[in-house]
């Protein structure tokens, strides 16, 4: 297993917000995290980045126990993440915010570079705006070229498609299946469960901090209850206007 | 300017609440927003889509009064709004939730719903001080339409928690209930679908009829095919700040430039 | 008025060689209020350590008399390290023992602030108390009292009609210029650099892209530190003469340097200070010296009236979108 | 607090702190309406009879105390509410708040010597002068953000000293002497007998105002301090506490919510303003000579520490936040030269120890856990020396 | 309250002032003055002892008002002598004399503090309209300076002495201008700027010492070589370490003070002198014997019977007693009957008498 995550508890102050969560991902994997709003899945991925701290339970990467390593050093052992709120550099530059995503690398990253602005066209548009005050869209581009510049054995993924134009979020999806396909592994949470499941190979469902269920996607894909819960009732007939 | 044309739709009233007339907003070199022209009917859900960067999100902050627009006019109910401050923006009825929500993260639920219903309250710092009737029928009054607002968005189980530990979901749902607190003719919803799973973006859609089924105009931005396609009187499409189309949810699926523009597929092939 | 004309030069050099001094104190404010937005109220002590440093050398190695030339270029050189390196290290150890505890906690920037005038407190009555007697062999009642070292020879390198520029101003001027520009390409150009810009406008995503946030406030306040260390050296070069609160009046004035440019903007700490200076001397020169201060803070209200932000913005971080 | 069994004695000792002021506060929520006002009332008497000597002896082996309970101690706590409305309520970062002291000190100086007006009178001139004062100061100010208001109120507070330094017509340097006590209101003298004298306060004239009996003076602080702890308490249940609590948590949007911000800022600094200034005229009056250098910056970095030591936005915390500040200095006294490093230290200590403030509002407690906008993120990472208390760390 | 009001066999005298701020310099003297004063009286083993208590104001006026009130009404002392600078005096005088406590000044020197009709309040110096009139007869006649420029550090002692100066030498026919400076300030070329555009034969310093020195330094540094006089704020040997190497070297300073180490104005001088060294192994240095004189009216008091405030106060009004520095007796409004001027010039490491201020000389 390239990362296990074994039995975690995590507290916001008082409030317990993962009550024994555990979960693996193996190398090359795509795994995704789906569950409703609160269920805990950013906790999830920011624990295993080290944002948050443990109150018990374990982390374990490429065999290593990783509870205690701060932050930036997972980075350096592999772990990237495409944060919840986007998280890009206010007053940095396209550009700067992009190099930052190689800030832990040694070799050049000059080739990664250009694939991004290949990937994101507007990106490349817009170089030396200041990533402010970019639109939440292109904001979002922002920091999953960010992300990808990291390089990582691990890739987490936060909501990748939230606020993407539609014709984007199938990029995205078809982004992740690539750089899956390259030897990335992927965490990914999402809510758009449907697709999410449709490029994972094997899935949790979270609810209230803890996992209800695991299996591969393509089961979920066609479980009632997550259909029920998560796909939404009527996620075909709701195309049309009127209920 | 766009070739289509508006075309009234059957729930609309007709008179026209919110009009934007040859806006234009530039930032240095970009132009967000390029020689809009905008009308919204009393009455209906009218959604704003197009790509990211388009300049929907701007047009809102137009709307209200965040940035003043480089050329053009924003009339809303007959009168000019554009230049004027944005807290009188608000009083004048229209009221916005934002992209990336934005609350009083370390007030109660309640308190940030207070805070909305307080935009039309007069007790001034005497008032308060001197604890006045007045006064203290205003602040009863705020709080039974807080707890009534909250309910009416389906979170009233909430009421005393701290919005910022709210679920990411109900947070939306408060920003909505502190819009209405501010009662609204014109609510402008930025996204609000955005983080939902599907289940709670049909819940959402209810809560959108029914707000305005209350006699209130609604203007929405969202990326969600299905919630548009299920609740919009009409929709406009923005591009580069330009509108591309107008028109039918049926009409707008199946455009060829919004299409390729925006869709990718047409919407209900997902 | 009539003063001011006839002494324009005058005037004119000594507000910049005092603005460059703020301007070099305004660094450390600038920087550590970029990364960490806290006003590091102490940093009026980390330069008044520099100054002790820079004093403490000179008796150690035996006060020198009339340095003139250019091996008062080299003493400079030489203090302006002891003064970087007594003052980098102190701003150092402040850092983890007064901010960094609050930092693990989350404590909010106010809590900070208080801490920050707390050690502030504290710095000024150790060094009153106990530094310097010990340190100067001053009965322990006189550590309150101003100490001086004489070292200078000073003439005028530069003479033409009225403009006269003396060897210790010029070094002043100069050596402040160099500090800021090299700081400034190393905020701008190197990694380490970007680090600190990254901390400064989302330190949790900093720490997803590999930055070690400690590592970069240590070294944000080692560089602010040195920095005020050398404005030390520099000032000591004019003045000779410190006391445990020289910083206080100092130290407002630099951040109000660094307001008047644009905080957590370095190019703005440069401009601010010198602005500052300059202005103070002018107004001096109108008013008369007990307006001094008046007038620098007026000017500050002025410009920020009109431009919120000071003078070229701020930049380290931005206002969020 | 999470998993307090692997922590050190001293982190338990603050949790258990911690959950007991918690409590205290739940219980003080859900009191009935009877039970407060029985506690007010004790308040009140346990506030008359604070300076009696038994009391004073030990609270101040070194200073004379009922003029230490009226100023440092009352003055501070009453500057201590008046600059909690700025800081703690509407988020406004005030550094030059003893401007407004020395305003409202100098009001009473120049009325009372100059113009031969009497205390009560002057109360209420220099009240309305410092809140003009304030607006004077907002009005240009209040566009600026954060910190940058922070520098040019602490210009301004200099800026108010230095004019005095340099003004002839109020005494320049020499400030203003010979400064009227208010006049005896009543020759009354709590009888010296038995009762009074058990609980302190037999033979005292609290009527009568002269430089050396500082209990009637104290009584004098005490009748402001309580107006003041009136007024703000109503204005933070009411909607301007809750405008001035949206504005510091998201201005834009609460001006997008119709909170008409520019107003209640400068509100917010008018009545900071002219608490301010009451608590200068009663010091004045007492002090009977004034000089610009009472009114230095330190005292309005002092006062900012009460409110954040006590807990800013918590009334009862930055009371006894101001309490501790100004008392502390002269409990120490016996520690001579050694006691501003021993204060000093304390600060940085009392802050690393309870960073949200000894009672901290239950909002802004979670505020500073949060640690918006401030030094949060910057602890956010797990690993380092003290990650286990980094339990509260926000993001 | 339980205190021995006075009266039984010892009786505290208060000494306040600044000990231990920057310009302790000139009032660690006047305090060692008095204490020798105290210890000879208890060496004589009295019935009634005098303890003295030090109150260490800092100098500031803050400082002092709540340690008066603390001598009052909680130590109860007798007799304050102190405090030493006419700022802290001014603040907290209303408070001793409210409180009836008798109290000595030797040192401050304001004018305005003879003002007000205190009762309990004396001083052991001419006040600075005596000291401005000197020194200002002094650059006028003495010096013959026809261009005078003031500078003061805007301080309750250092102004008004400055602008009595100046009104002085203006009297005498000199052309003056004037700049005030920030004592804590350390940049004072705004000034040095001033002064050079004036080009003066002469400039006057109301202050202390502290910034004196500095001031000195950067005058000589901007190339003004005009002579630099000053007043009893400044009658310490911290002025020419302030200003380094030679700058201070001829400047003039004033006081209305006689300093006589050598013991040469009178038998009682000699022997003060030479106890002074002996037990503080110094020179008396500015105001050592105004401290000692001050005590020594204590004492007297305490000799007579009188020990408590009320009965020391009485007898204060009618002391009349040769002291070491001048003759001890003070006017119905508390100012001291002698009021000479002297004059003294900074030479090395020394300060030596010039003379008096009427009719000194320099080369
Ligand atoms: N900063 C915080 N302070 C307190 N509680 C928090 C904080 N952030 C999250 N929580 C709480 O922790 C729980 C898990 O939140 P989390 O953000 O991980 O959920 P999520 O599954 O990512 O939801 P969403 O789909 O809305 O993003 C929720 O109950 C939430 O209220
Ligand atoms: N303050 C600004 N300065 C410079 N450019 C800006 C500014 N605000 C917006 N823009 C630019 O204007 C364009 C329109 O932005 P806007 O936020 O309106 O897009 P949007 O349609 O809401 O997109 P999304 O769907 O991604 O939220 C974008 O390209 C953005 O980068
Ligand atoms: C000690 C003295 C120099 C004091 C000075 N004469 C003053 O009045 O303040
Ligand atoms: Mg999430
Ligand atoms: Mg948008």
């Amino acid at each position: 297993m390239l990362l296990e995550i074994e039995d975690i508890h995590v507290h916001y102050g008082k409030i317990a917000a993962l009550k024994g969560v555990s979960v693996e991902v193996d190398e090359g994997e795509v795994v995704t995290l789906i569950g409703a709003n609160g269920a805990g899945k950013t906790t999830t991925l920011k624990t295993i980045s080290g944002l948050r701290p443990l109150t018990s339970g374990s982390i374990r990467f490429d065999g290593k126990d990783i509870s205690k390593v701060p932050g930036h050093r997972r980075v350096l052992m592999g772990i990237g993440q495409s944060p919840e709120g986007r998280g890009i550099f206010p007053g940095m530059t396209v550009v700067e915010n992009l190099q930052m995503g190689a800030y832990a690398r040694r070799d050049q990253a000059a080739k990664d570079l250009e694939e991004v602005y290949e990937l994101f066209p507007r990106l490349a548009e817009r170089k030396n705006q200041a990533g402010g005050t970019m639109s939440g869209g292109e904001q979002q581009m922002l920091a999953i070229g960010r992300a990808l510049m990291t390089k990582p054995r691990v890739l987490l993924l936060d909501e990748p498609s939230m606020g993407l134009a539609p014709k984007l979020i199938q990029q995205i999806f078809e982004i992740i299946t690539e750089i899956n396909r390259r030897g990335t592994t992927v965490l990914l949470v999402e809510q758009n469960a449907q697709q999410a499941l449709q490029v994972a190979h094997r899935a949790y469902v979270l609810e209230t901090g803890s996992v209800v269920k695991s299996a591969e996607a393509s089961e979920l894909l066609n479980d009632p209850q997550v259909r029920a819960a998560y796909l939404g009732g009527g996620a075909e007939a709701a195309a049309g206007p009127g209920d | 300017m766009s070739e289509t044309t508006a075309v009234p739709a059957e729930k609309s009233t007709g008179t026209p609440a919110l009009e934007l007339r040859e806006i234009t907003m530039r930032f240095g070199g970009v132009v967000a927003i390029n020689g809009l022209n905008l009308t919204i009917n009393e009455g209906e859900i009218f959604a704003l889509i197009g790509p990211n960067g388009a300049g929907k999100t701007t047009v809102f902050n137009v709307v209200t009064g965040v940035y003043r627009p480089t050329e053009g006019q924003v009339v809303f109910a007959g009168s000019r709004i554009d230049g004027k401050k944005r807290f009188q923006v608000t009083k004048g009825g229209v009221a916005r939730t934002f992209q990336n929500v934005r609350l009083f993260h370390n007030m109660s639920a309640l308190e940030n719903v207070m805070v909305g219903a307080d935009a039309h309250h007069r007790t001034g710092l005497a008032g308060a001080a001197l604890g006045l009737p007045w006064h203290r029928r205003e602040e009863r009054d705020g709080r039974v339409k807080a707890r009534e607002l909250m309910e009416f968005v389906g979170i009233a189980h909430r009421m005393e928690e701290t919005a910022k530990n709210l679920p990411y979901g109900d947070q939306r749902r408060l920003e909505i209930a502190r819009a209405l607190a501010t009662d609204p003719k014109l609510l402008l919803l930025d996204e609000p679908a955005a983080g939902m799973n599907p289940t709670e973006k049909e819940d959402l859609q209810g809560l959108i009829r029914r707000i305005r089924d209350t006699g209130r105009t609604v203007l929405l931005i969202e990326h969600d095919m299905s919630l548009i396609m299920g609740i919009s009187d009409r929709i406009a499409v923005l591009d580069f700040g330009q509108k591309i189309a107008e028109g039918l949810p049926a009409e707008i699926q199946n455009n060829q430039r919004v299409i390729d523009a925006y869709l990718g597929v047409p919407a209900d092939a997902s | 008025m009539n003063n001011l004309f006839s002494q324009f030069w005058p005037y004119t050099i000594d507000g910049l060689s005092l603005g460059a001094i703020y301007a070099l104190v305004a660094l450390g404010y600038t920087m550590v209020y970029g990364v960490l937005r806290l006003i590091n109220f102490a940093h009026s002590e980390i330069f008044m350590i520099g100054t002790f440093g820079v004093l403490g050398a000179l008796h150690l190695f035996g006060m020198p008399s009339n340095v003139g030339g250019f091996a008062l270029v080299g003493l400079a050189l030489v203090l302006a390290v002891v003064g970087g390196v007594a003052s980098g290290g102190s701003a150092v150890i402040l850092e983890y023992v007064a901010y960094r505890p609050l930092r693990r906690k989350g404590a909010s920037r106010l809590a900070a602030l208080i801490s920050a005038i707390g050690a502030s407190l504290f710095l000024q009555q150790l060094f009153a108390r106990l530094v310097i007697p010990q340190a100067f062999g001053l009965p322990k009642e006189k550590g309150a009292l101003p100490v001086q070292g004489h070292f200078v020879h000073r003439d005028d390198v530069i003479h033409i009609g009225g403009f006269e520029l003396s060897n210790d101003r010029l070094i002043v001027i100069v050596g402040a210029v160099l500090m800021m520009v090299l700081l400034d390409v190393f905020v701008n150009r190197t990694k380490l650099g970007r680090g600190i810009r990254a901390t400064a406008q989302d330190p949790e995503t900093a720490v997803l892209m590999g930055v070690n946030i400690d590592r970069i406030v240590t070294a944000t306040f080692a560089l602010g530190g040195a920095m005020a260390g050398v404005a030390a050296a520099l000032y000591m070069l004019r003045f000779e003469e410190t006391k445990f609160d020289v910083g206080f009046l100092l130290g407002i004035k630099a951040f109000t340097a660094a307001v008047l440019g644009g905080i957590g903007n370095l190019r703005g700490a440069l401009v601010g200070g010198i602005v500052l200076g300059v202005i103070e001397m002018y107004g001096s020169a109108i008013f008369g010296s007990e307006w001094q201060n008046v007038v620098a803070f007026s000017v500050l209200v002025l410009v920020l009236m009109f431009r919120p932000t000071g003078i070229l913005g701020e930049s380290l971080q931005q206002a969020r979108a | 607090m999470n998993d307090s069994t692997n922590r050190n004695p001293l982190a338990r000792a603050r949790d258990g702190y911690s959950s007991f002021s918690d409590s205290l506060r739940d219980r003080w929520g859900s009191a009935p309406r009877w039970a407060r006002w029985v506690v007010y009332l004790l308040l009140i008497v346990v506030a008359i009879i604070l300076p009696a000597d038994g009391i004073g002896s030990f609270m101040s082996p070194y200073t004379d105390w009922p003029t230490l309970l009226f100023f440092p101690i009352g003055g501070y706590i009453l500057l201590a509410i008046g600059l909690n409305v700025v800081v703690g309520q509407a988020g406004l970062l005030d550094l030059g708040y003893v401007a407004f002291f020395a305003i409202g000190g100098y009001a009473m100086a120049i009325f009372g010597t100059k113009m031969h007006l009497s205390f009560w009178e002057i109360l209420v001139v220099g009240v309305l002068l410092s809140a003009a004062s304030g607006i004077i100061l907002g009005a240009p100010t209040l566009r600026l953000r954060g910190d940058y208001l922070a520098i040019v109120t602490l210009g301004f507070g200099e800026i108010v000293r230095i004019v005095a330094q340099n003004t002839d017509y109020i005494g320049g340097p020499n400030g203003i002497g010979g400064i009227p006590h208010p006049p005896t209101l009543s020759e009354w003298t709590i009888p010296d007998n038995g009762f009074f004298d058990a609980i302190g306060i037999g033979g005292v004239q609290p009527f009568k105002y002269g430089a050396l009996d500082g209990k009637p003076y104290y009584y004098v602080m005490l009748l402001v301090i309580v107006l003041a702890i009136i007024f703000v308490k109503r204005l933070e249940n009411s909607r301007v506490g809750r405008a001035w609590a949206s504005i510091r948590e998201d201005e834009d949007a609460a001006e997008l919510m119709g909170v008409p911000t520019f107003k209640f800022k400068l509100a917010a600094f008018a009545i900071g303003a002219a608490i301010g200034g009451a608590g200068g005229v009663v010091y004045g009056s007492q002090a009977t000579s004034i000089i610009p250098n009472n009114f230095p910056f330190i005292l309005s970095a002092t006062i900012l520490a009460a409110v954040v030591l006590g807990g800013s936005g918590n009334l009862p915390g930055v009371m006894l936040g101001a309490f501790l500040v100004a008392w502390i200095p002269e409990r120490i006294r016996g520690l001579q030269e050694y006691r501003v490093l021993v204060f000093g230290g304390v600060l940085v200590l009392l802050m690393i120890f309870r960073p949200e403030g000894l009672l901290p509002s239950r909002r802004r407690k979670a505020e500073l856990a949060e640690g918006e906008g401030g030094m949060g993120g910057l602890g956010a990472e797990v690993g380092g020396p003290v990650t286990v208390a980094a339990g509260e760390v926000g993001e | 309250g339980g205190n021995s009001k006075g009266g039984g066999d010892n009786v505290t005298i208060g000494f306040m002032g600044d000990l231990t701020g920057e310009n302790s310099g000139i009032v660690i003297p006047p305090k060692q003055g008095a204490q020798l004063a105290i210890d000879q009286y208890n060496a004589t083993n009295p019935k009634v002892k005098i303890t003295l208590k030090t109150y260490d104001s800092q100098g500031k006026g803050e400082q002092a008002v709540p340690l008066a009130k603390q001598a009052i009404t909680k130590d109860k002392i007798a007799g304050l002598i102190g405090p030493t600078f006419s700022g802290e005096s001014a603040q907290a005088d209303p408070v001793l004399e409210e409180g009836k406590l008798p109290n000595i000044s030797s040192s401050a020197t304001n004018a305005a503090l003879a003002t007000h009709g205190w009762k309990y309040w004396h001083r052991l110096i001419a006040n600075d309209n005596v000291q401005g009139a000197g020194i200002g007869e002094f650059i006028t006649n003495g010096l013959k300076a026809k261009k005078v420029f003031i500078v003061h550090d805007n301080s309750e002692y250092g102004k008004p002495l400055g602008e009595t100066v100046k009104a002085t030498v203006e009297k005498g026919g000199a052309q003056t201008s004037e700049d005030p400076i920030d004592p804590n300030g350390s940049d004072f070329s705004a000034t040095v700027n001033k002064v050079k555009a004036f080009s003066p034969d002469a400039i006057f310093f109301g202050g202390y010492y502290a910034a004196g020195g500095k001031l000195i330094k950067q005058l000589r540094e901007g190339g003004v070589k005009a002579r630099f006089l000053s007043g009893d704020g400044s009658l310490d040997q911290g002025l020419a370490k302030g200003a380094g190497g030679t700058n201070a070297e001829g400047s003039v300073i004033g006081c209305p003070c006689l300093i006589d180490p050598t013991g040469t104005a009178s038998a009682a001088s000699k022997k003060f002198a030479a106890d002074y060294k002996a037990k503080f192994n110094a020179d008396p240095a500015i105001y050592s014997a105004e401290g000692y004189d001050a005590a020594t009216a204590f004492i007297e008091a305490v000799k007579a019977g009188n020990t408590t405030p009320e009965k020391i106060n009485d007898f204060l009004t009618k002391v009349d007693k040769p002291g070491v520095s001048k003759e001890i007796k003070f006017q119905s409004n508390g100012e001291p009957t002698a009021t000479d001027v002297y004059v003294y010039e900074v030479k090395g490491n020394q300060l030596p008498l010039l003379g008096s201020a009427k009719n000194a000389t320099v080369k």
